[in-house]
C-alpha cells in the first residue's frame, strides 16, 4: 500500500476530492496546511508595521490506496489541482506497511 | 384627532428643518410669543432626541457591520467592515455638507434647495420643529438625528454584493445614490412640501425612505455585479454567526433611537413606538423561527435574528402609529413573509443578494408599509389618523411604495452603471478568491 | 420618612400598573386635579425610562448571550445564544398577552388578575403610578420596562443546564416558569397587594424576584437533568473568553436600566442607584480577583468577570437603598462569597450548574437581599425606612428570600418533571457528543 | 458673552464639586431663594448625566478593553482585557475612597483637600452646579460622571507596553498614577482655584486631563519598560481586527456620554458637542484612511478606526466650543497629523508603544488641545469665549499642554521606576513568549 | 522504527492517549484534520442556502516507536478508539529511517 | 528522495525557515499541531474547574529533499531548532518513492 499526500491550492478541494471519488477512492484525510514555496506572498500593514507573509494557507491531503492504484490516483488530484499557476502544489508518495480500520479490525488493502 | 395628524404622522422625521425658529428662545421669548405661545425647549425631549441619534449610530458600528461581517467568510470580513464604516462616515460629512439641505430645506415637492450648505446660518439657537405645536428642539440634534438615518441607509446596501464589490467602487456608488435617490426621496416623504407626503402616505420611522430605498437598490446592484464565484458551488456559510448576533442585538438595542426617536420628543407616543419595536421583533424572531422549524426541522439561530431584523423592518413605519397587538401581527406576517421569500423565492429567482438585503429590508420594508395603513386603525388598535379608511390608506401606502420602488430601481441602475463605466464595480475572480480583506485592505481579519 | 416609604421601596418596580390613572394627562387636568393635584408627566422620566428598558434589552441581547455563549464550547454556541433570544421574544410575546396582568392588576396576595389581558385597555393616555406622589410616566413604558424583567429572568436559568438540554424544552420551561413562578413571585414581591410586598420586604430592584428566583430554578434544573457527557473528565472550558467579556461589560453598562430605572423617575435617588451600581460591581468585582489570586495563585480575568455579575446582582436589591460605602460592603462580601462557593462548595456538592446560575445569581441574590436589610440602615450611610430596626428588616429579608426559595425550588421541580415527561429534557449522548449546534440547530457558529 | 464664559468652557466638567449646595432643594427652597433664584433640577438633565455616566463605561469596558485586545496576539488577549477592566474597577473605588475629594473639593492651585473622603457628608439631597446660573444636577450623579473618566484614564496608558507588563505593576502603577497625576492635573485643569483653569485654557471634555495625559504616560512607559521580544523581527499582528472595530465602535457611541456629558446638562451646545462628535470623528477617519491609501496603495480597516479614534481624541477639547465646520477641519488634521506620527515618525523614533497611546491619544490630544484654541473663534463658526484673540488663545492652549506635558512625563517616570524597584515592571522573556494570559491568569482566551 | 499513524474520533483523544501511556509510550503528536470517508456528514442551512457537509473533524495521531513496539501501540490505539460506529477511523504504519531529539542530538529510539 | 519532518517549538519557525534557505532548500510545509511528550505543560482555571493541560502547541515542519542532502538538512533544522529547553521536538526521516510538481507535471527531484 502506498499513501499519497498531496499539497494543494485550498479552493481545489472540491475538485479533487471529486476526481479521487469518481475513481473510486472513498476515503481522505485533509489537513490545513500553510505553505513555502516559489510562489510569493504578500504584505500585510498595520499601522506602521509591515510585514512579509510568505506562507500561504494550503492542503494536505492523504489518500492510503492499494499499490496498483497508485498511478491513478496520483494523476487524478495533478489534474483536479491544476491551474497552472505557481502554488499549485506537490504530490509525495511513500510506502505504507500496514492498514487498520479501527471499526471491524480489516487490515491492509481492505481497510481503506 | 384633526387633519393635521395625517401630516403629523406622514412626517416622522419631519419637515422641521424647514419650519426652524431662528428665533432665540432665552433671549427673546415676548417676539415669539406674540402670534403664539413662546415656542418651548424641554431637556427631557433634547435628552432623548441625543439618545436617539446614539443609537443609531450603534446600530451602524458596530451594529450592522457585525451583522453582516458575521454573515461572509472569514477572508472577506474585514472589507464588509470597512465599507459600512467608511461609508458612514463619509455620509455624515456630505450630510453636513449639502445632504441636509437637500432633504429638508425649501425646494419643490422632488428635493430641497441649497441654503443649508455647510450647515449655513444653523446655530445653538436655531431650534426645528417637532410634531406638537409649541414643542421645539435645538436643530443641531434634529441634523445629527436625521444625518444617523443618512449614514446606515446606504450602508445596508452593501449587504446585496458583498464579497466581490471593489472598495471604491462601493463608496462612490454610496454618495451617487444618497444624492440622487435618498435625499429625494427623503424629501418627498418627510418635507411638509414633499410629493408623497403631501398624498397623506404614513410613514413613521423610514420604512420607505430607508428600507425599501434600500433594499431595492441591493437587489439592483446583485443583478447587475453578478453572483459571487463559487455561488451555489461552494460553501459560502457565515464564517462567526455569533458576531452576526451581536449585530443583530446592537441593532435591536439601536433601532429604539430610529423608531421612537423619530417622533422627535419623548411623550406617550414615543413609549407606544418602543413597545412597538419590542413585541413586533419578539414576534417576527419567533414566527421566522417556527416557519424555519416546520419547513426545514430545526430551528436556526440566523433564523431567529433574521425575523428579529425583518421585524424590526416591518415595523418601523407603523411604530407610533399600531396598538402593540397590530404590531405583533405585523411582526408575525413580516417573520413568514420574509422567511418564505429568502429561503424559497430567492432560490428561484436565482440571483445573488449575498446577505438578503432585499429580502429582509425590502420585502419586510413592504410588507411594514402597506401593514401600516391597516394597523393604523383604532378599529384594530392603532392611533388612527384624520379621515381614516383602510382601503383608501392602503392604496395611498402602496402608491407610496411603487413610486419609491421605481425611483430607486431605476436611479440605482443608471448609477450602478456610471460607476461600473468610471471605476469599475467588480473585482478580479483571482482577487475573489484571495479574499477582499488582503486585496483591496492589506489586512487579515484574524491572526492566532 | 414616613411609613408610606417601606412601601415605597418595597416595591421598586411596583405596584404602578395596579394604579394606572386613566385620566388622559392632558385633555382633562381639571377633573384629576379636585381630589389631588394633577399628576405630571416629566419627559425627563419618559426619557429615563425608555433609556432603561432600552439598556435591559441590551443586557439581554446581546449581554446575557454573549456572556453564556463565551462560557460553553464552540460546538453549543449557537444553542446559548440561540436558547437565550427565543426565550427573550417568546416571553415578550407572553407578557402583553397574559403576563402583565397577572402580575400588576388587581388579583390576591398571590397574583394578580386577568383584567389587562392583551394589554385591554391601555392607550397613550394611560398612567402609571411612580414612588412620588402626583409624578407619573406613560403606562406604556411602564409596561415595556417591566417586560425586559420578565425577558431576561427565564433566560438566566437556562445557564444550569447549558450544552444538554433540547431546545424546545427550555423554551416550553421558561414560558411554564414564568407563569407559575416570575408572575405570582413578581406579584407577591412589587404589588401593594402582594404577599410580601405586605411584610415590608426591601427589593429595589429585583433581587428576589429576578436573581434568586432564577438562581434556584437553574439548580434545581442543573440537579434534574444531570451532568454533563464528560463532566470531571473532559476539558469543558470556555471557548470564547472575549465573548463573556464582552457580555459582562454590557451586563454591566445594561443593569444601569435595570437597577436605576426601578425607580420609575429620574430624581436624585435614581442617581445613587447609579452610583452604588459603579461601585458594588467594582467592589464585588476586585474582592472575587483578589480572592482567587491569593487562593488560587493567579487572578483571571473569569474571575474578574464573574465578581463583576456577583456584584450586580447583590446591588440590585439594595440599590437605590443603600449608600456607596454600604454598596461597597455588600460588594465585597459578595466577590468572596460567590467565589468560595462556585469554586469550593460547588465541587464539594457534585451537581453540574454549567455556568454557575446558583453560584451567581442565587447565593448573590441571598447576600444582596439579606445585606440589604443591614445597609439600608442610616446609620450605615443608608436612606432608611420608616421604622427601621436592624434586627428585624434582616427577618424579613430573610422570609422573604425563604418564600421565594420554596416556591421557585418546589414549583420549577415539578415543571421541570413535566417537561420531561411532555418533551423530554435532554439530548441523547450522540447529540451531546456532535454539539447541540449542529444537532438542534442544523448550523455551525464559525467556518474558516 | 461675559468674562464667566471663558470660565465656563475652561471648566466643562468642572468645578462643581466644589460648589456643591446642600440645601434641600425640594424641602427649603426659600431658604436658597433669599440670596438668588432657587437652584432648579431639571430631570432631563438627570437623565442625561446618568446616560452620560453609563456611556463611559460602556467606552471603556467593553469598548477599550475589546479596542486594545483585538490589537494585541491571541496569546496575550485576556490580560488586556484583564488590565483595562481591573484598572477601572480599582479607579472606582479609589475615586469615592478619596480621588473625588483630591480632585474637586477645595484645596489649592494643585491639588484638592481630603474633606469629601469616602464622599463624607454627600447625600441625595446634596447638589452639583452646572455650567448655568441655578441649574444643578445631584451631586451622586456628577461625582458618577467624573468616576467614569478617573476609570478609563490609567486604562488608557497599558496599550503602551502591552504584552510584556507584569499584572500586579500595571495595576499599581495606575493607582499611583491617578493619585500623583490624574487628580492634581484634573483639579488644576478643571477646578475653579485651578491653576490652567485660571489660564483661562479651554478644555470641554479633558483633551489635556485624560488623552494627552495618559498619551505621554503611555511613552514614557514604554521606553522605560523596553521592547517587546521578537519587535521588528516577529509578526507581532493583531489577532481579531474585528473586535478593535467592535471597540472602536463602542468607543465612539460611549464618547458622546464623555463628550456631551461634559456639558452636564442637555442644551443646545450639549447638542453641538453631538453632532461635533459626529463630524469630527468622521473627518478623521477619513482623513486616515485616505493618506494611508495614497501613501500605502490600500486603505485600512485598522487605519479607518485609527483614525475614528484620534478624532474622537482631538475634539474632545473642542466638543462644545467648535462649530461643526471647525469640528470637521480639526478632524481632518488630526486623521493626518495621527497617521504621519504613527506608521513614520514612530518608526524613526525606534520606540515599542505597542498601541500607538501616544501616537493617536498623545498627537491628537495635543493637536485638539493647540487646534481648539483656533476653531473657538466665532469668525471660524466657533462659540467664541470672552475677549478672545486666537494668538493669545492659543498661546494659553500651549502653556496648558505644556504643562501637562512635564507633569505627566516626569511623575509617569518616576512611578515606573518606583514600581520597577518594588514589584518588577516587566515579566521573563520566557513568559512573554509563553504569553500572558496562561502565565499570569492561568486561563486562554479561546478553546475549539 | 516506525511511524503509526491514526485517524481517530476527536473525542477519543484522552482514552487513547491513556492507553499510550499505559504501554510505555510517552510522546506523540495530534493534528486537527478532516476526513471523508463512508461515515455520512450533515447538512447546515444558512437562510435559503443548504450546504452538505462530508467532511467531519478527526484527529491525526502520530506516534513514533521502535520497530518491536509496533503491534503493540496499534492495538493499544484501536483498542482506545474504537466505538464499533462508522468512522471510528485507520491506523497506518510505515517506516522510519532516521529519528533524533534535537535538544540533545539523541538519534534513533534514544530519541523517541 | 527523503521527507524530513520535524516537530518544533512554534517561535523557532522563522529560524528554521531561515536556516534551510540558508542551505538551498525553497519549499516547505508546516502544520499547527500538539505535542504530548516530557515537558510537562500547565494547568489553567476556569472558576472551580481545574484543567491540567498535557497537550502543547507545536509546528511540524515537512520539508521533501533529495537523498544526497538529507543530512544537511537534519542539521539545519536541529542546529536552529535548539534551545536546549526540554521540548525542543523531534526530528523524522522517511523515504518517498515519488515527487510530482502539479504545475509543471515535473518528477523526482526536479519536483522539489
Ligand atoms: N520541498 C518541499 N517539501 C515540502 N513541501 C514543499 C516543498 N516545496 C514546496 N512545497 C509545498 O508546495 C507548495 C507549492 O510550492 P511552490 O514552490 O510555491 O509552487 P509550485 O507548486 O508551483 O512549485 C508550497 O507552498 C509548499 O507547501
Ligand atoms: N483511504 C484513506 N486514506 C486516508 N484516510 C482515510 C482513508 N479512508 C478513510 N480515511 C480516514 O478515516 C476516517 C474514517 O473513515 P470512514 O470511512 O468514515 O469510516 P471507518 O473508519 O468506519 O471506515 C475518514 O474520515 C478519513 O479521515
Ligand atoms: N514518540 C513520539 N512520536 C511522535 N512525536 C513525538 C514523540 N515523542 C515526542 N514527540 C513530539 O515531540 C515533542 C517534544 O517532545 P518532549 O518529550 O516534550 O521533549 P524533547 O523534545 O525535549 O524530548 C512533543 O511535544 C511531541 O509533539
Amino acid at each position: 500500500m502506498k499513501l499519497v499526500m498531496a499539497i494543494i491550492k485550498p479552493f481545489k478541494l472540491d475538485e479533487v476530492r471529486d476526481a479521487l471519488t469518481g475513481i473510486g477512492v472513498h476515503g481522505l484525510t485533509v489537513t490545513e496546511v500553510k505553505g513555502y514555496g516559489r510562489q510569493k506572498g504578500h504584505t500585510e500593514i498595520y499601522r506602521g508595521a509591515e510585514y512579509a507573509v510568505s506562507f500561504l494557507p494550503k492542503l494536505k491531503i492523504e489518500v492510503a490506496v492499494a499499490a496498483a492504484s497508485v498511478d491513478k490516483v496520483v494523476e487524478a488530484i495533478a489534474a483536479a489541482a491544476k491551474t497552472g499557476q505557481i502554488g499549485d502544489g506537490k504530490i509525495f508518495v511513500y510506502a505504507i506497511e500496514q492498514a487498520l480500520r479501527i471499526r471491524t479490525g480489516e487490515t491492509d488493502v481492505d481497510a481503506l | 384627532m384633526k387633519l393635521g395628524s395625517v401630516l403629523r404622522w406622514g412626517a416622522p422625521a419631519l419637515a422641521a428643518g424647514l419650519l426652524i425658529s431662528a428665533a432665540a428662545y432665552a433671549q427673546d421669548p415676548a417676539a415669539a410669543a406674540a402670534p403664539a405661545p413662546a415656542p418651548t425647549v424641554d431637556k427631557g425631549d433634547v435628552t432623548w432626541m441625543m439618545t436617539s441619534a446614539i443609537l443609531v449610530l450603534l446600530m451602524t458600528v458596530p451594529g450592522l457591520a457585525l451583522f453582516y461581517g458575521g454573515l461572509v467568510r472569514a477572508k472577506n470580513m474585514l472589507s464588509v467592515l470597512m465599507q459600512v464604516s467608511t461609508i458612514a462616515c463619509v455620509m455624515m460629512l456630505v450630510w453636513v455638507v449639502y445632504g441636509y439641505s437637500l432633504a429638508f430645506s425649501g425646494g419643490n415637492a422632488f428635493i430641497g434647495d441649497l441654503s443649508k450648505v455647510f450647515l449655513a446660518g444653523v446655530t445653538t439657537d436655531s431650534l426645528a420643529d417637532t410634531f406638537s405645536e409649541g414643542v421645539k428642539i435645538p436643530e443641531f440634534v434634529f441634523i445629527a438625528f436625521q444625518m444617523t438615518f443618512a449614514a446606515i441607509t446606504p450602508a445596508l446596501i452593501i449587504g446585496g454584493f458583498a464579497e466581490r464589490i471593489k472598495f471604491s467602487a462601493a463608496v462612490v456608488f454610496a454618495v451617487l445614490w444618497a444624492t440622487f435617490v435618498y435625499f429625494p426621496v427623503a424629501h418627498m416623504v418627510w418635507a411638509s412640501n414633499g410629493l408623497i407626503f403631501g398624498w397623506g402616505a404614513l410613514d413613521f420611522a423610514g420604512g420607505t425612505v430607508v428600507h425599501i430605498n434600500s433594499g431595492v437598490a441591493a437587489l439592483v446592484g446583485a443583478i447587475v455585479i453578478g453572483k459571487r464565484v463559487g455561488y451555489g458551488r461552494d460553501i459560502l456559510a457565515p464564517h462567526n454567526l455569533p458576531m452576526t448576533l451581536i449585530g443583530a442585538g446592537l441593532l435591536w438595542v439601536g433601532w429604539f433611537g430610529f423608531n421612537a426617536g423619530s417622533n422627535l420628543e419623548a411623550n406617550a407616543t414615543t413609549t407606544l413606538a418602543v413597545l412597538n419595536t419590542f413585541v413586533a421583533t419578539a414576534a417576527a424572531g419567533v414566527a421566522w423561527m417556527l416557519s424555519e422549524w416546520m419547513s426545514k426541522g430545526k430551528p436556526s439561530m440566523l433564523g431567529l435574528a433574521s425575523g428579529i431584523v425583518a421585524g424590526l423592518v416591518a415595523i418601523t413605519p407603523a411604530a407610533g402609529l399600531s396598538g402593540p397587538m397590530g404590531a405583533i401581527v405585523l411582526g408575525l406576517v413580516a417573520g413568514v413573509v420574509c422567511f418564505i421569500f429568502c429561503t424559497s423565492v430567492k432560490n428561484a429567482l436565482g440571483y445573488d443578494d449575498s446577505l438578503d438585503v432585499f429580502g429582509i429590508h425590502g420585502v419586510g420594508g413592504i410588507v411594514g408599509a402597506i401593514g401600516t395603513g391597516i394597523v393604523v386603525a383604532p378599529a384594530l388598535g392603532g392611533v388612527g389618523v384624520d379621515d381614516y379608511a383602510m382601503g383608501g390608506q392602503v392604496v395611498t401606502q402602496i402608491k407610496a411604495v411603487l413610486v419609491t420602488i421605481v425611483w430607486t430601481g431605476v436611479v440605482s441602475f443608471i448609477l450602478f452603471k456610471i460607476v461600473d463605466v468610471l471605476i469599475g464595480l467588480r473585482v478580479s475572480p483571482e482577487a475573489e478568491q484571495e479574499g477582499l480583506d488582503l486585496v483591496s485592505h492589506g489586512e487579515r481579519a484574524y491572526h492566532s
